[in-house]
């Protein structure tokens, strides 16, 4: 039997009671703007996710930390806001053109990069990212430092935020189907012994490659869609090193490698760091350090590795 | 003339900066943990010298006899705290949660001592030699850094812990078998690594001023000179740190002032594109 | 143990089911788990704006139905106080300018309560203020969700965040809302360039800071073209600054001429490469600066270099108390522009409005928070002077209204005059220009206003 | 019926070092071929180099008269060549059977090939029917070595590299070892190059022997002549008789 035969679907009970969830959830979503004043708490979820599950489409299936992930989301912001600044593009134009500008910085960084190890390729791809951070800080063809600020008639919170769902619900599916897939199997297989996976067959390097292609993909379009809904980008905003730990954190958070994992990782860190930061402006940096030291030390394997071995427990105990 | 004397500014900012990287190159080394609260080791180190300063009159160099120590304790405390639980973790983890101990200490310097920035006036007089002008302060943090890396030479080679904390570097299972207390040196060397970030914030008081979330431009310079010269060794490290130094300072001169800090980021990724293993690496790690 | 538990995170046999229905099954519970959790956070993060938003909503009109059943009189069913919201970069990059705005307007708003509110007249009624505000961690996207949070919950008006690049992220949610954002450390000119009507600036925007500094060298009486050197840091205000300066500078034909033009990168070590480059350019004069560190090492760079200017103008730095208590001697004859110094008396200005003088202001803020303000507490304070004078004077709480009060104001307080222009922008507040003498600040800059003579050239 | 795999001048080094001076020599179709000599002989660095691991700084690889000089890891594998590590490297997290089907799923089957297509048959072939559920990671040493087998039969190889393959193995355990590979040159028509360290258990199970010492072959011919020669006593076994 084949094991891509397995990513074959039967409807069981307890999958239709799942699809159910799902679908109830999509349509709150979906109807979300309707009742919900602060639609762009519910943007920046999504964009958040799309930032974590895009650096777990590359970091959690290889095993590479790309340190410099947030550089796909500055470029595909910046890329989009010199469309909608100097060619007045249709923002739909210049969301895609963000993305593609970053699927190709990705191309372009991973061939030098993929041959890195460990920590090398983690500090190489940070410095790409600062590289690129001081480039665009003194740049004046794309703003330098005084940065970009868009056209106040692009600004269309619901428009926005709708393109953000349809941008999130196709970034978690593809990693679905990437790990679902021969590729997502070949990833695995670096990840877990890259000397085995080439001596099997497989062209790590071609993989990985694509994987990074992907990854900056959606990371560009995160970038490109945040800096549509702020309507402002400069570069300490575009290529901030904290957006990539934020992510790497999220992913973390929820379950490194897993599809849900990034998804219940970005909507927990960011909804608990909004309203911390609302409700105690002071010291809710102090309670996300206690609360980030405190997962690493009671739940290593992330929310969904944690839950899965409870449940393993009370099963046992059954 | 210029040139000379940038070149001998950015070997002094370099020794100073190698030796920041060491901290952080001999816990990579031991333990294989990418430590990203290093820099806020160093303004914790910095705001004690601070408050030394302004609250009992000790010289910022005089301080160090305190920072140091102070730092040694404080790492050791976090190792057995936290550390100690994510050694043996994939490199994520222990890079989560360092990231941790970093937001928990900038965002309690920010809570207790405010966002301000801090500085203290404390001039040394200029040297001057064949025509070349080295700022006093300067030369100071030079002569730190230069003393730092003979004292930890030393203990590398000659002590038994040293030894130790290098076996470990090298090949850490027949370590194991040799009988040395894997615990116990990687214990050692977070401390160790911490008191070298924490006395450098000493001698940082001297040169800038400080704030509390300014951590992590340390960390990002100590990452890249780690790197830059191979990580996990302390030859490197040095080599590294002048390396950036020297470009840093140098590259001024003929680049946009705005645009001379990609210099760095830019040498590094060319570096590992040619030796990825950085410039005194081990091969094929 | 802990080796167990790793190893149980990074086993994802879920991710290779190769056919097993065990590991389905898995896939299938972790899936509803999330799904759970995602549930729980959308409820409770629904109940939480429930309560913060829709809440107060209801409580204020019921309140009015139970009164108007009750009492005989006329009761009051209007708003009970005058919200203000705001975000404030509280930690991040520029955490210290944000709290000391915020110290500013919590000051404001406690002298207003203290003397019973502010009278709008709309309602008869006189109303207590209530300051809102969010720490944006100084980054643009905290502040775009946090206004809408703010607008949200239905504040009365708005304060703008510390800096451009923050204000220009809460613009248009403050336009699309109709609702008036003030800003008091915004400084660059591009923020209304924009076409907002809802934004107001209350301070001088950045092409003009350089400008009395140029003015006051210009009346040194020099016959030769001073040589100035531009040394500003590069972000975008200190680059609006240099803007301003240059524009000045054209329409001056001769005085000076530029002999060294050039950014800085802020966050280095030292700038000894760069001075060196400007010695070598041999100018009279240096100009430049962006924020507080960098001020600082450039000044003891200067020092341990050995140079000698006639003078050294920095922005920000020089203007922040602690310049002289991290500095010391080398503080002295270093000049800056400044929105506002504490000396400066504006009381024989009419109409003066706000029983506030600049030495009380000082003195107030010291007790208030046991430390010196900087002028980034002025403009905030005086953020909340203008307002609290725009309210008064068109008797709404609507920012339409008050909005267009504030085009015909022309008022003095102790942080000096306030007119706008059409755009919003600030036109009527001038530049004054500050130096360190002895160890004490001066203002030596216009003549009119001036505490002491400037010092020029330095010894 | 030409060589399968040919070896011409190949020489390595590492940082100056010599580890491989011009070593040459061929496989034939269907040959089990010994190569023995001390540890940093460079047995394991010849592997590398025809497995595309390594390049050679000069010299050439040809495999079914085919040029694999320099050619990437992967695309080695797809032509037909398998090996196993010294090291056994698994695919840690992924159970026994998940290693074989991974491996099923990227190699390129031949269509003369006689080994079998199915995961399963080919774990129990090795012996490993009994783990097939088991994580890789947790499977004993001389499990490990099995699975090594097994992942590199799934990939349908003409060739196949067994790097010191009974090294740590218990006595029965080597002796199925060699039983297996007997069987798979014989009724599977794999083509073997085995090395070890430890001649003895190898002697019994290969045609031919090449005798390898700091980077050069010094001996070669059937076990029986090898041991009997001099250099090779002299060098391998420090001058006394095995």
């Amino acid at each position: 039997m084949s094991p891509l035969k397995l990513t074959g679907f039967t409807l069981t009970r307890r999958r239709s009671a799942e699809m159910a969830v799902i679908l109830v959830l999509l349509a709150l979503l979906l109807v979300a703007p309707t009742f919900f004043a602060r639609i762009s708490v519910l943007f920046f979820i999504l964009n958040w996710i799309v930032l974590a599950e895009s650096f777990n489409m590359f970091a959690g299936l290889t095993g590479y930390v790309n340190f410099g992930h947030v550089v796909f989301y500055g470029v595909g912001g910046y890329v989009s806001a010199l469309l909608m600044v100097n060619a007045h593009a249709s923002p739909y134009v210049a969301v895609i053109a963000g993305g593609l500008a970053s699927s190709l910085l990705a191309l372009g960084i991973s061939l030098p990069t993929t041959r890195l190890r460990g920590a090398y390729f983690a500090i190489a791809t940070l410095s790409i990212n600062e590289a690129f951070f001081v480039t665009f800080d003194s740049w004046d063809a794309v703003g330098s430092a005084p940065g970009l600020s868009l056209p106040i008639s692009y600004y269309q919170p619901v428009v926005e935020y709708y393109v953000m769902v349809v941008v999130a619900i196709a970034c978690v599916l593809s990693m679905y189907a990437i790990s679902k897939s021969k590729f997502g199997i070949a990833l695995q297989a670096i990840r877990q012994q890259e000397v085995t996976a080439n001596s099997i067959g497989i062209n790590a390097a071609y993989y990985k490659s694509l994987a990074l292609v992907f990854s900056g993909f959606f990371a560009g379009l995160a970038g490109a869609l945040a800096i549509w809904q702020i309507t402002f980008i400069d570069p300490p905003s575009a290529f901030n090193v904290t957006i990539t730990v934020t992510s790497i954190s999220m992913a973390m958070l929820g379950g490194l490698g897993t599809v849900i994992g990034p998804v219940i990782g970005g909507a927990l860190l960011y909804e608990l760091t909004d309203l911390l930061g609302l409700s105690y402006p002071f010291i809710h940096l102090i309670i996300l350090g206690v609360i980030i030291v405190g997962v690493v030390l009671v739940i290593p394997d992330g929310i969904l590795g944690a839950s899965r071995r409870v449940l393993t427990k009370v099963r046992g105990r059954r | 003339m210029l040139l000379a004397e940038l070149v001998v500014l950015g070997l002094a900012y370099g020794l100073l900066f190698g030796v920041l990287a060491l901290g952080l190159t001999l816990i990579w080394g031991v333990m294989k943990v990418v430590n990203i609260a290093h820099g806020d080791f160093v303004i914790v180190g910095a705001y004690s010298s601070y408050w030394l300063f302004v609250l009992a009159g000790v010289h910022p160099i005089l301080s160090i006899l305190f920072t140091a120590p102070f730092g040694f304790g404080l790492g050791i405390i976090v190792y057995l705290g936290l550390v100690r639980r994510v050694v043996h973790a994939p490199e994520l983890m222990s890079l989560f949660l360092t990231f941790g101990i970093s937001t928990l200490i900038s965002s309690l310097l920010l809570y207790i001592y405010s966002p301000n920035q801090r500085a203290i006036s404390v001039t040394f007089p200029s040297i001057n030699g064949l025509g070349v002008v080295l700022p006093g302060n300067v030369a100071i943090a030079a002569a730190y850094a230069v003393v730092v890396a003979t004292l930890l030479r030393i203990f590398l080679t000659k002590t038994y812990w040293g030894k130790a904390i290098r076996a470990v570097t090298e090949d850490s299972s027949s370590a194991l078998l040799m009988g040395i207390n894997p615990e116990a040196v990687s214990m050692l060397a977070f401390g160790i690594g911490v008191a070298i970030a924490s006395s450098v914030g000493s001698v940082v008081m001297l040169l800038q001023a400080v704030y509390p979330t300014g951590g992590s431009e340390f960390t990002l310079l100590a990452f890249v000179i780690v790197v830059l010269g191979g990580l996990g060794s302390p030859f490197g490290a040095l080599l590294g740190g002048i390396v950036i130094g020297v470009v840093d300072n140098v590259a001024s001169l003929y680049l946009p002032a705005a645009a001379t800090p990609a210099i760095g980021f830019i040498i590094l990724v060319i570096v590992l594109i040619v030796r990825p293993s950085g410039i005194m690496g081990a091969k094929g790690r | 143990m802990n080796r167990n538990t790793y190893k149980s995170h990074t086993s994802n046999s879920e991710m290779l089911a190769f056919g097993e229905s065990k590991a389905r099954r898995a896939i299938s519970r972790t899936a509803g788990i999330g799904i759970v959790v995602l549930l729980l956070i959308v409820a409770l993060g629904g109940a939480y704006y429930y309560t913060t938003t829709l809440g107060s909503a209801t409580t204020s009109s019921s309140s009015g139905q139970t009164t108007t059943t009750t009492t005989t009189t006329t009761p009051y069913t209007g708003p009970t106080k005058i919200t203000i919201g705001m975000t404030m970069p509280l930690s991040g990059s520029l955490a210290s300018d944000g709290v000391m705005s915020l110290d500013g307007l919590k000051m404001w708003a406690a002298s207003v309560n203290a003397s019973g509110g502010i009278y709008v007249k709309s309602l008869n009624h006189r109303l207590p203020v209530q300051l809102i505000y969010y720490d944006d961690t100084s980054t643009a996207s905290v502040v775009a969700t946090d206004y809408q949070q703010l607008v949200a919950q239905g504040v009365n008006f708005l304060v703008a965040p510390y800096s451009s690049g923050l204000t220009l992220a809460a613009a248009p949610i403050a336009e699309t809302n109709h609702l008036l954002l003030i800003s008091h450390g915004g400084a660059s000119d591009s923020i209304w360039s924009k076409g907002y009507k809802y934004v107001v600036g209350v301070l001088s925007p950045g092409s003009q800071y350089a400008i009395p500094v140029l003015q006051m060298l210009e009346n040194q009486n020099s016959s030769t073209p001073l040589k100035v050197a531009f040394f500003f840091g590069n972000d975008a205000f200190s680059i609006s600054v240099k803007t301003g300066a240059l524009a000045f500078i054209n329409s001056t034909s001769g005085k000076f001429s530029v002999v060294y033009n050039q950014l800085y990168d802020e966050s280095a070590t030292s700038y000894t490469a760069q001075l060196s480059q400007i010695q070598a350019a041999s100018p009279d004069v240096v100009i430049g600066g962006a924020h507080f560190a960098d001020g600082e090492t450039i000044v003891k760079n200067i020092q341990s270099l050995g140079l000698h200017f006639k003078m050294v103008s920095l922005l920000v730095a020089p203007d922040d108390p602690h310049f002289l208590s991290d500095l010391g001697s080398l503080a002295n004859n270093v000049a800056a522009p400044s929105q506002w110094e504490s000396n400066l008396d504006f009381t024989h200005f009419s109409p003066y409005y706000g029983n506030i003088t600049g030495a009380q202001f000082l003195s107030q803020f010291q007790s208030s928070f046991n430390m010196p303000p900087n002028y980034e507490a002025a403009e905030a304070y005086n953020t909340g002077l203008v307002l609290q004078r725009a309210i008064s004077d068109s008797g709404s709480l609507n920012s339409t209204i008050v909005r267009n009060q504030l085009s015909s104001e022309n008022i003095w307080t102790f942080y000096g005059n306030f007119q706008i222009g059409p755009t919003g922008i600030q036109s009527g507040h001038t530049m004054v220009v500050m130096q360190w003498q002895n160890g004490a600040k001066q203002t030596v800059w216009p003549r009119a206003v001036a505490t002491s003579p400037f010092v020029y050239p330095a010894p | 019926m030409g060589d399968l795999l040919r070896l011409t001048q190949v020489a390595k080094r590492f940082s100056g070092l010599e580890v491989l001076k011009d070593i040459s020599f061929e496989v034939a179709e269907g040959e089990v071929l010994g190569l023995i000599g001390p540890n940093g002989a460079g047995k394991t660095t010849l592997f590398n180099i025809i497995s595309g691991i390594l390049k050679p700084n000069s010299g050439r690889v040809v495999f079914a008269s085919k040029d694999i000089t320099g050619l990437p890891t992967h695309r080695v594998s797809r032509l037909g060549i398998a090996r196993t590590f010294q090291i056994p490297q698994p695919f840690a997290e992924m159970t026994v059977l998940e290693n074989v089907r991974a491996t099923l799923l990227f190699s390129n089957p031949r269509p003369e090939g006689k080994l079998p297509r199915d995961a399963k048959e080919i774990c129990e072939m090795v012996g490993l029917g009994g783990r097939l559920e088991q994580p890789a990671g947790s499977l004993s040493a001389p499990e490990k070595k099995r699975l090594e087998v097994a992942r590199a039969l799934a990939s349908s190889p003409r060739l196949l590299l067994l790097d010191e393959f009974a090294a740590g193995l218990t006595l029965s355990e080597s002796s199925w070892a060699s039983e297996m590979i007997k069987s798979l040159s014989k009724d599977y028509g794999v083509t073997i190059v085995w090395t070890e360290h430890v001649m003895k258990i190898l002697m019994r199970s290969v045609e031919r022997v090449l005798v390898l010492q700091s980077g050069e072959v010094i001996a070669s011919g059937t076990p029986a002549e090898v041991v009997k020669n001099e250099l090779v006593l002299k060098a391998y076994f420090g001058g006394k008789p095995a």
